[in-house]
């Protein structure tokens, strides 16, 4: 147990100073935020390619072929702080990579990690996720997607929703139906497929939080079988053993064909995207902003009445809760105090608080009527929080198998 | 000593007042569908709806006999503003009902009120009393060509081209307007306590109006949940079997009903006793508030991806859940005017 | 729709003043309620029987087989409430009679109906419920008790629990196993046992609420079969549908055979004692005493602060919630609300708020600090508020029928 | 500029934390069973077992070497007093820790301390400064022999035997007493700023153990109902397979976590950044209150009657899990005093 201050060599402090905050003044300019604000594609490719160009992805390449260096955790925990404190609300790199990056280094061909590895080290080959569709979400394994083999060539049929960074990226990592006999866990393939090629469509869904995410409709679309990820049929157990070491919710009984092992992975996977931990300290300093600021007609600021500061108080816990409270709970926690808190927050700046942000007379940015439209999808990105309940009570907690995870 | 009185404890409608309900359910659902609510945004106003609406005398209605109107109770705006708030029409319903008849109560030229009455002319009200240089953000300010408000102990009202609307959460027509200048568009339409109390008086109505406005939408979401939970399946049943779906939709539908008896109760009190109705409007716009943004956000919730995306009907709810209720301020001051009401030393109103 | 107050003819108010108030002092003295809240009973037989005497008991009795004429309703109004305004959070009256009454009514024999039906109007009958188990609560049909017919006489062996006030009963109305190869619910037979034959023991179970409830102990107890409520093996369908008409839960499409019919019933025929409705305010009340009473260091009073009476409001609210809300939504939300609310309410008052009712600097009589203990049984007694939620969802709101209600 | 400012965020326990943290369970686990919790009731002291602990050093452990004490950081005592909590042993280890390290920081007369350590005595605090003749109601105060407090800028002690114990919900040997009256049993043992600040150190340290007790509770209640709703059928199958009880224990499990993270950080900052504690204990404190609350209510709720029963052990949690924190006050006011810590124009410490 160590809270300390870390003491940071001269070499670390210029590390920091003299490359850290000049690339991401560069490279998360505020014109490039602004632009992502508005449009809401879910990442910035030109960010990320930067990062790989330092060679600052590491953590994603260190398991490839080659023998790219990566930052040691210190420079790492700085490059992140210094993102994070530029880019605040937004999320720059797409947390999909890291997933695709890991899913290919370890059932990949060997033509398929020559083909991507170096692009994906480099960043600028970008990859999304296609396990969603219309008719599943939170039951990942229901998929109706479904490719057939036409000799050396999978052709595909079907749609994805919720492929975020699709019109942007070059590959989406899809799920797809191989065998209609088998069970539903015993009949999926992974695949990655080039969203250039032909039958391969993207259409763009906007969400109630601003950002465009996407559907991609699969017709007649053809990929190599080199571009399939682990053995026919056992696509479940690549999507979901892949990262079995890294989920933190095996009690090690727990099968790879648990129902639910995709979600958990997802979730895990998409890390920092996916976590709600960063959103919740920009929404609390924005509403302490705006106390700051605000004045009152008795020229008193609003902070200077106990009861504002009582309610921040109360907020700022549960601010605190959200961000220390250990996986696999924090996703959790984090999203229904964020809902809780961002309206709560909303609620307290009045009627010039559904201002939207660019708007006159807009509150702290908008940062808050935006919040509270944000929050509502953390309970359901990467898998609903009743998912991630179930898994935890029984995983984790070890009580008796919800009915709803053993009808199948 | 007991107090002996007892009083009646009847929240049953009459079959007018079904009736009603009935009429203006089925007229906001054929008249303003979704995709009318979807195609006013982001103004979130229906210029064509609106003129049918106030033709069909859904202002007229509200007002006295008097001045031409229909004399209607508030228990039974309060029902056509809940079937309002179900379907979220893109019409400025209560602010024009609340502003035509705090204008017809203290007396305004005849005229205006007439106007208001045919809908040839809409007016709103500013919820909050104006102070020096103070702007606000005015309900359907973007498209009344009336806004009343109060400054000092002042009831004043500013007639001409409304100012630019304002983007924002509701997707209503917000602008921010100061009646506090007195510039050529001003008039003082009453003035001293009269003008403090009947502007008082219609702040409550408003309240009690989007109470019953909230608990529609609350309703609708609730509905809507309930169906989309119903079809949807996941593991091989409908979703609505999962208790952290149902549990929450059952208590969602137990606010909507606690929230609806309290908007309705505090109409009648405002109508037949309404140095009693204070609590009650209060108690009422809270509750109201606080189910219809329950519903919603579970809705979504419940509606899973698709309750977050644009498509879904439900972020529509959601959106006007918060977004409407906060046009009268923070809920909580609401709560702290219940407190003081209650247990302060002196009476607030 | 009507609050308007009732204009009260003369003799109306004679009746209260002259009737009523005597009545409640006498019946309901500051000692007997001492007696009460000290000891736990869960109702005062005295206080019945001295209703029944008057013909104030004929609400539930007016079914019978005599012409007893009962009040009418606002002569009824007024004797339930200065019978709450005295007795406050203590039930002077077993809510569980008028559910026997009513099932004697309609399934008792007609001897059965002679012999106790006089004793029960007259109020100096009182019955008590045995449908729980230790092994069973909320799955009211899977209990283990079971009836052996024996000539003329039922022979029984089982134990129930929860029945409360059976110490102070002279019958207990019992569901029983009839038939071990019938179906959970076609093999349930109720009878109404005298708590005085041989094989009844009744052993107190003290709770957390500090009222007493009871085990009542079933060893070869004998039973005639006059005693019988209803057909063999059709008890289930007795508990239910005597009291199909008045449960509000039906949505027409239920059959009396529904696997949670009792509960509910149990929950609607216990009426005023279950809805949790009468506390709330009595708990509120204590707490604004409270806050007029308790002096701060400046002197200045709890009720002073704006921040008290934000807090009051807010529970005041709840409790106006709790107390409209209509049936079946009105117990959940009562319980809930309680819950919340007293703890909160005890919170308030800090330190001194956990000293119990007597005690040197009880604070508000203890009334917070016995509530706090009290409201958490109101979300399990007659049924978890889990369970009226299933109930709720599907009969009330046509959601599809939960698992759990499927596999029997 | 970036404030180039890194800290650890490292909650993970040394080898030897964790052997204390197992030592301490297994000790409070065959020591102090329910049976003996119970037994206890309703003074809830236990003199047999407070002297097999002290004589085992649970308070000497926490006093520096320099009185004969082991001088185990704080991080330490809050793992002692987490399994504390989970036991509900009845015997006052926080206030005898806090209370003994309080007289042993300002110095108090050798004897004191060291009898303290030795178990022969046993001294607690009152949480609150004392104001003339105002009591207050003293954790432990019912069997302790030394009370310690703050009067103006006093610090106070009084020895002698202990006030009849007041019945309370926790079942603690409470009872009233004031130290403001100088009478012949009192002694000052330190004066000026630094007793005003040793004393508000000492109240921040009783609820930084008090936070990890309460996590201990809080955990203990969830432990308990896990197996019983694993064990418990209805409807044939175990009820813990329903989402209306799974889903609130991982609600309470992710609580405690965080909860406990709380308490041990505070712990920690107490220990070697004191200055930069208040905070994070205001937070502990109020999480730990929360989660034990909700893990005992919602506890009793997942028995159903019998948790309901006096026959329960979830009943000993839930009236120690509100009882024992709110000897500290309301929490409420915690979460003012984090408000004005964070927001306020003046620093409160």
């Amino acid at each position: 147990m160590d809270f300390g201050i870390v003491e940071l060599a001269p070499d670390v402090i210029a590390f920091w100073d003299t490359e850290v905050v000049p690339f991401m003044e560069e490279f998360l300019s505020d014109e490039v935020l602004e632009q992502e604000r508005h449009h809401g594609n879910g990442f910035v490719p030109e960010y990320r390619r930067a990062l790989g160009a330092k060679g600052w992805l590491a953590n994603a390449t260190s398991n490839g072929d080659d023998d790219t260096v990566g930052l040691d955790p210190l420079r790492a925990a700085i490059v992140a702080a210094e993102e994070s404190r530029r880019a605040r609300s937004l999320f720059p790199v797409l947390g999909s990579n890291d997933l695709v990056t890991t899913v290919v280094n370890q059932f990949g061909s060997a033509e398929l990690r020559e083909h991507i590895g170096p692009g994906l080290r480099r960043g600028d080959i970008h990859c999304c996720l296609g396990y969603t569709e219309p008719d599943c979400g939170s039951d990942a394994a229901a998929i109706r997607t479904r490719a057939i083999r036409d000799g050396d060539e999978w052709v595909i049929n079907g749609q994805k929703m919720f492929s975020t960074g699709a019109h942007l990226c070059q590959y989406v990592m899809v799920t797809a139906r191989t065998n209609p006999d088998a069970s539903k866990h015993q009949s999926i393939t992974v695949l990655l497929v080039p969203l250039e090629h032909p039958g391969v469509e993207v259409q763009g869904i906007a969400t109630l939080g601003g950002e465009r995410t996407n559907f991609v409709y699969l017709d007649e679309a053809r990929v190599a079988d080199e571009y399939r990820l682990g053995p026919v049929d056992q696509g479940w157990q690549v999507a979901s053993g892949s990262l079995a070491a890294e989920h933190g919710m095996s009690d090690g009984s727990a099968t790879h064909s648990d129902v639910d092992q995709t979600t958990v992975d997802v979730i895990e996977a998409l890390g920092r995207s996916l976590s709600w931990r960063d959103e919740f300290p920009v929404v609390l300093a924005a509403a302490e902003r705006w106390a700051r600021n605000a004045q009152r007609r008795d020229r008193s600021y609003e902070i200077d009445d106990p009861a504002v500061r009582l309610r921040l108080a109360r907020i700022a816990l549960d601010c605190e809760v959200a961000r220390i409270t250990p996986d696999p709970y924090g996703r959790v926690v984090a999203s229904d105090l964020l809902i809780r808190g961002t309206d709560e927050l909303l609620a307290m700046i009045g009627a010039a608080g559904v201002v939207t942000a660019g708007e006159d007379g807009a509150v702290a940015d908008g940062v808050l009527e935006w919040a509270h439209r944000f929050a509502q999808g953390t309970s359901i990105y990467g898998g609903t929080t009743d998912i991630q309940r179930n898994l935890i009570a029984e995983h984790v907690l070890g009580l008796p198998r919800h009915r709803g995870a053993l009808k199948r | 000593m007991s107090p002996r009185v007892i009083r009646r404890q009847d929240y049953s409608l009459s079959e007018e007042q079904l009736q009603l309900s009935k009429v203006f359910a089925s007229l906001f659902e054929r008249e303003s569908p979704s995709v009318r609510v979807r195609a006013a945004e982001p103004v979130g106003f229906d210029a064509d709806l609106w003129q049918q609406l106030t033709g069909a005398g859904v202002i007229s209605m509200a007002l006295p006999e008097a001045v031409g109107g229909d004399d209607a109770t508030l228990v039974d705006l309060a029902l056509v503003a809940e079937e309002f708030g179900r379907s979220m029409a893109p019409v400025p319903l209560i602010d024009a009902m609340t502003a035509a008849r705090l204008l017809a109560a203290v007396g305004a030229p005849e005229g205006v009120v007439r106007a208001l009455a045919a809908g040839t002319k809409t007016a709103t009200i500013a919820l909050h009393p104006f102070h020096a240089r103070e702007r606000q953000l005015i309900s359907s300010g973007a498209m009344a060509d009336i806004v009343v408000g109060l400054d000092g102990d002042a009831l004043v009202m500013s007639e001409g081209p409304p100012p630019a609307a304002v983007a924002n959460l509701a997707c209503a027509p917000l602008a921010w307007r100061d009646l506090s200048t007195n510039d050529h568009t001003r008039s003082i339409v009453a003035e001293g306590l009269a003008a403090e109390l009947a502007f008082a008086h219609a702040v409550l109505e408003w309240k009690a109006l989007m109470a019953a406005a909230q608990t529609g939408i609350a309703n609708g979401a609730r509905i809507l949940a309930s169906e989309y939970v119903t079809e949807r399946h996941a593991f091989g049943v409908p979703i609505g079997t999962f208790q952290a779906i149902s549990h929450p939709i059952v208590d969602i539908a137990a606010g909507v009903e606690g929230a609806r008896r309290l908007a309705l109760r505090a109409a009648w009190f405002l109508e037949h006793e309404p140095e009693c109705a204070l609590g009650d409007v209060l108690m009422a716009f809270v509750a109201a508030s606080d189910v219809a943004n329950r519903a919603a956000s579970f809705g979504i919730h419940a509606l899973g991806g698709l309750g977050f995306t644009l498509e879904s009907d439900m972020q529509l709810y959601f959106r006007r859940a918060r977004g409407w209720t906060l046009l009268a301020g923070d809920p909580q001051a609401d709560l702290q005017q219940l407190g003081d009401h209650l247990y302060g030393p002196e009476p607030t109103h």
